[in-house]
């Protein structure tokens, strides 16, 4: 079946680096060509509703995806986890912050602005909250946030200076337009709820095969070292690297 | 085709209009002080403004009927209207202008009614400019132009010479005469110059606060005022209150005492009682001065008076004389001369009865 | 990265919204400045709306109305056997909603500024109100036409919330030239944002400026003594004084 | 869940940028109007630039520009003690600069309907240009001047591009009503959202209805035979027939 | 304080202004035929037309100086302008639109003035309409009375009285002529009525064409005219082209062929050659008709005759008459009567020679 298909994509915004990349790939080797639809997942769950002829969600977080496989607006048995987001504490270059100290160093007075996406909606909100609460700094920083509406443009906020600090998705921080500007630390993840990021296929898709055969390469070593490297990687995977890793610690 | 109009109009506490009056085919000359409503009277009539009641129709044509309730929608009625304040359609050329009311003819045909109309109103050089790009005078010509083009099944002019000088206003009279001529339909003329009522008018109806004072033949209605307003817009410039002291019927006449003096004056039979009050006017033109009592005349009233003023206007010369009440009366400037008159000298009066005239006072 | 795709869409996007709303709006306006009707202020303000809701907001309810859960949404899929939302069409209806006072308010506006006597003075000389309303109340309210039309081209041209609501961006169909710059920016792709931008800007810039050149040559819009000698004195005019 | 803060900041926001813009937008509207400069097309072109660009673009350049690495927002920063973006203030002023065309377009085509022979009368009367423009100019192009103050308005109120770019949605400082509903529909909130929008739509529903049944009892605009007796048998109208 | 005018403006291929007169204080009439550049005029004083080249100066004041640069705003100018298209404020009531112009008052003196000058134009109960909503007479007063009550420097008047009736006409007439003996200042007032020059011009100037064809006292301009525009306006109603055949020096006459027939008249002598052509005009009112040929008369000029049609116009009979040439003559009705005139019958023309006026002909 090769050559013939074409899919539309409707993927978390998070996704445009890893994407750009996976989809020529995809296109040079199977001859598929992939429509890609960036935005903000809870939009695409209201689009989906009303009858978007996506053929594949991609979502940034599994509560989406869930929430349609419960309305049977998915095929079924297609839910599959794609990746696992993480936090990273963010700094500009320029500052003399040390990150070491982790999400405590946010309460030091010289910080006025901390870029956060919004955690009423955002997955990477809610779990910058969890991790703050975990710290015991939330309350003394809430009056510092500032939300941006998805964990993008929290990343615009820092990156164009206008706060000091941010909470940001590692996949934003290895970014190559954030990497030179700044340095940054990952937040244990043990001190929030794992980001679970999960992708379905939709009922309403006219191209399932093709839809499955893209599910299919990116379950591939190769993509799956490709996701890694613009800093999505899968649960067990992490789980696996983390173990060996921080057993010394 | 007859014009027949019989409406009532309030348009505010003070002002309401109740008009009544026919015109055939030809000029009907709508006199009237200003705010007489002569505007609101041809409003109602193009069905700009609804009547509270009556009803107007063009011949067989029913325009307005507060009983049937008909009321012609205004594009329907096929009029010309000249409107006083002009309209003229500021964004179109003089030439869209006059074109405007005929787009249903083809266009060349459009084009020679346009400059056989302008060029007879001497402003078809003019045809490309904006309203705003020509004078007071031939904006006035251009509205006219552009409400006869459509060969209207009745005319309504607002004051339609105004704004022109002596010679084009005697052109455009003559033109409107023989645009007359050719089309049989009734023109409703309103003008404040008597000397246009008579040159045009067929029939005049003059009309004072909301209500028609008079109507008629020019002559009958002009010539011999029974209305003071209609007496004053005809230049009647004398005007005074009068009681009855006595009747001769044998001579046609009643001998009156004029309000605030003593001076007596015999004026012709009217249908009123001794010890009425009456209004007369007398033309200034009428009077006779004489610097020696008047001897063997067959004029009435003679009294003996003082010059109070004298003022040369152009042609004639108009003196103020006090005699008992002031009289404005005219004289030509070589009689003023060849009898010496100077401000203060003494004269004698001479008034025909026939120059009094009796007008019903305005309220 | 220039893509040529939105922009071509969004242009196609924005004229076909601006002459329908020209279409739709004249009337609408014509009726709100004509109307005697005691309660039309009701339907101002109902065509006003529009106005305060954010534009997602409106975009989201819009979706909801015309999607596959809604009567409407499985009417319109019956008749054209595919859903309104995501496609060309849907975006159209949903910008026409949702820039339809910004034409509407200032077309009211200019047609309530024309003189009632140049209206009356078109009927006394036999013309439809149709055809009054085409050579005198529209040439006189040119500037308040235009300016409706240039505030919903522009809008539309601009418009984010509602597209991304009702269009789901998809590249050729329904991705507008401010959804792809706004892509950009997420993707913290400022070069390619600011690429497409200004472009964007340039196109509308030059876009502007000769209409509103050509307007100043041509005179476009009527204006009381345009190019009459009395123009250059005007009294609200600075006069020089050497 | 009724976010009263939201509301509240919302409206502050809206008036504050309807007041700047009314003071900023009439002189820049009548300069538009009444300079005979040559180039003038060139700044109508700039003033009109704003409709054209997504407001989420937009707010992106205007955070970029505040912020502190650009020399404007450092200097604002050394006056103030504090940075621009996701204050009040800097919601102000990027929703001034993207309403602006909304204000100043109505308000030049309005102004540059009025008859210049009643500017020359006001002069020749003795009044000063200034005298002119608020005695003579403004009231008979209000209707113009209120359409743009309507829009921009209206446009504040439901602004969320450019605030959701420079607010930083800080709830009580920087987070309007139409980004609270806009989160709440994110949340799949939709009770929550519906909630907040009809209050909004209701709220917004009554102000225009008494704005427009108010100026239509009281003329606020000036309309040529307003309520002469003319008026109800106007020609546009339509005239019944039994 | 006097007005001196010397302005040159070019306002379109076809028309250009160039002017020049002094009006000290008092009026100076100003006439001219429709589109002869009145309003041009006025408009350049006024200082919303930029005239160019020239010089405007009120006493001490220069208004405008092409040679020195000076233009000054016509806020500073200080004057009164009543529009030929009125320019009221339409959104204004008229008490708002008269006292628009004296803001600078208190309230209370405010209020007065522009009473006082509203009962003096009669339209006192009108003070709170607006302009659409009083008649035309009424607004034209209106203009009239806010341009008086600031108490000007220069008062300029584009006919004011044109929308009037008689008798409104000649109250304001009078108004203005006690308000001016209050305020000594220049008044440049337009008409396109001879009697209102009379009755109030202290001097004329006609304009025609743009240029100034006449200037000076009513009576030298008016009386004998010297330019066809001007024997127009003051109505001279029979103007003829003429070649002169002989003259005579010691009666000071010369003898002149009628173009377009054999009949010769006799007018006064002109500085002209035998053999040129020269115009001549003649009032319709100063040509005797007679019914047998006039014996021992001054006159020189007889014509036998034929009436070809005969109009009554109120109190005159408007004759038209063939000798060679067409004649307008001018009767009274009993004139008429007695004679017995009718249409076709033969006539005798009489005309004194001294009533031809030679005038220059229109470009
Ligand atoms: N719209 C209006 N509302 C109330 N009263 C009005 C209105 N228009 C005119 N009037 C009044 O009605 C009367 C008649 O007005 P109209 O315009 O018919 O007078 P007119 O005879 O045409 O006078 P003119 O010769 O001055 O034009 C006037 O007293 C005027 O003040
Ligand atoms: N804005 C203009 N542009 C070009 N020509 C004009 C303009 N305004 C007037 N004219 C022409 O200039 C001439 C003089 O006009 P003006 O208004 O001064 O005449 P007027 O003497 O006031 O005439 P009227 O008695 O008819 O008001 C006319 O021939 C007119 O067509
Ligand atoms: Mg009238
Ligand atoms: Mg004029």
């Amino acid at each position: 079946q090769a050559g013939a298909g074409e899919i539309t994509i409707a993927a978390a915004s998070d996704l445009t680096f890893a994407f750009k990349d996976l989809t020529a790939r995809v296109h040079k080797q199977t001859g598929n060509s992939v429509k890609l639809s960036y935005g903000s997942s809870g939009n695409f769950f209201s689009q989906i509703q009303s009858g978007a002829p996506y053929d594949l969600f991609f979502s940034a977080d599994i509560d989406y995806p869930k929430k349609l496989e419960g309305a049977e607006l998915t095929e079924p048995g297609t839910l599959y986890e794609y990746a696992t987001g993480k936090l990273v504490l963010w700094v500009p270059t320029a500052s003399k912050l040390d990150l070491k100290r982790g999400l405590a160093v946010l309460t030091e007075p010289s910080i006025r602005k901390i870029a956060i996406a919004n955690p009423q909606h955002a997955p990477y909100g809610r779990a910058t909250v969890a991790a703050m609460e975990h710290a015991g700094i939330y309350d003394q920083v809430k009056q510092k946030l500032v939300l941006g509406e998805n964990i993008s443009q929290a990343a615009q906020f820092v990156e164009s200076g206008n706060a000091d600090h941010g909470v940001l998705a590692l996949s934003l921080a290895v970014a190559p337009a954030m990497k030179e500007k700044g340095r940054y630390v990952e937040v244990p993840s043990e001190d929030y709820p794992a980001i679970i990021q999960a992708a379905v296929i939709l009922k309403s898709s006219h191209e399932k095969e093709t839809a499955q055969a893209f599910l299919k390469f990116i379950k591939t070593p190769a993509s799956l070292a490709l996701m890694a490297q613009y800093g999505f990687t899968i649960l067990n995977q992490i789980a696996g690297e983390q173990n060996h890793e921080s057993a010394p610690n | 085709m007859q014009l027949s109009v019989r409406i009532a109009k309030r348009l505010s506490k003070s002002f309401s209009l109740e008009a009544e009056f026919d015109a055939p085919a030809g000029f009907a000359m709508l006199l009237g002080p200003s705010g007489a409503g002569k505007t609101t009277l041809l409003n109602c009539i193009a069905g700009l403004l609804r009547p509270d009641a009556g009803r107007i129709a063009l011949g067989e044509r029913v325009l307005f009927d507060s009983a049937s309730r008909t009321n012609l929608p205004v594009q329907e009625r096929k009029l010309g209207y000249l409107f006083q304040n002009l309209a003229l359609f500021p964004h179109l050329t003089i030439a869209q202008n006059v074109k405007y009311g005929i787009s249903h003819l083809p266009a060349e045909q459009r084009s020679e009614r346009m400059t056989a109309m302008l060029e007879s109103f001497r402003i078809a050089h003019l045809v490309d400019r904006k309203p705003s790009e020509i004078s007071g005078g031939e904006r006035q010509r251009a509205a006219l132009a552009r409400s006869l083009v459509t060969n209207p099944t009745m005319l309504l002019l607002d004051e339609p010479l105004l704004a022109l000088d002596v010679v084009t206003k005697a052109k455009i009279v003559d033109d409107l005469r023989i645009w007359n001529a050719e089309h049989a339909i009734p023109i409703v003329y309103v003008t404040h110059s008597p000397q246009e009522a008579y040159a045009l008018g067929e029939r005049v109806v003059v009309l004072d606060a909301g209500r028609v004072v008079g109507r008629g033949m020019p002559n009958e209605v002009l010539a011999a005022p029974r209305h003071e307003t209609i007496a004053q817009i005809v230049g009647f410039e004398n005007v005074f209150d009068v009681t009855v002291k006595s009747v001769s019927e044998s001579q046609g006449t009643m001998l009156c005492q004029m309000d605030g003096s003593l001076t007596e004056i015999d004026v012709p039979l009217g249908h009123v009682e001794i010890g009425e009050r009456v209004r007369i006017a007398i033309r200034a033109g009428d009077i006779i001065a004489a610097t020696e009592r008047p001897q063997h005349l067959s004029a009435r009233n003679n009294f003996a008076a003082r010059i109070v003023s004298i003022r040369r206007e152009g042609p004639r010369v108009i003196l103020l004389i006090e005699a008992g009440v002031t009289f404005e009366v005219h004289v030509t400037p070589r009689a003023c001369d060849e009898l010496g008159l100077a401000e203060g000298s003494p004269v004698w009066l001479v008034i025909k009865s026939y120059s009094c005239h009796l007008v019903a006072p305005r309220e | 990265m220039m893509d040529w795709s939105a922009i071509f869409l969004t242009l196609r996007l924005a004229l076909v919204v601006c002459a329908l709303l020209l279409i739709i709006g004249m009337p609408i306006a014509s009726w709100l400045s004509f109307s005697k009707w005691r309660y039309k202020f009701f339907v101002e303000s109902i065509v006003a709306l529009p106005l305060v809701l954010p534009p997602t907001v409106l975009g989201f309810y819009v979706l909801v109305a015309m999607g596959s859960q809604s009567p409407f949404g499985r009417w319109y899929q019956s008749i054209s056997g595919h859903a309104m939302p995501f496609t060309f069409t849907g975006l159209v209806i949903a910008s026409v909603i949702y820039s339809l006072p910004f034409a509407v308010q200032p077309m009211t506006a200019a047609f309530g500024q024309v003189d009632r006597n140049l209206i009356n003075a078109s009927s006394t000389l036999g013309a439809s109100r149709l055809r009054t309303f085409i050579r005198i109340v529209l040439p006189l309210s040119l500037g308040g036409v235009v300016t409706g039309v240039v505030l919903s081209f522009a809008h539309t041209l601009g418009e984010f919330g509602v597209v991304l609501m009702v269009g789901g961006n998809i590249p050729g169909v329904t991705q507008t030239v401010s959804i792809a710059i706004y892509d950009h920016v997420q993707a913290l792709d400022y070069a390619g944002a600011n690429h497409m931008a200004l472009l964007l800007l340039a196109f509308s810039f030059i876009t502007l400026s000769i209409t509103y050149s050509l307007n100043r040559r041509a005179g476009i819009f009527y204006r009381p003594y345009r190019d009459s000698a009395l123009r250059p004195e005007v009294g609200f005019a600075k006069t020089r004084r050497h």
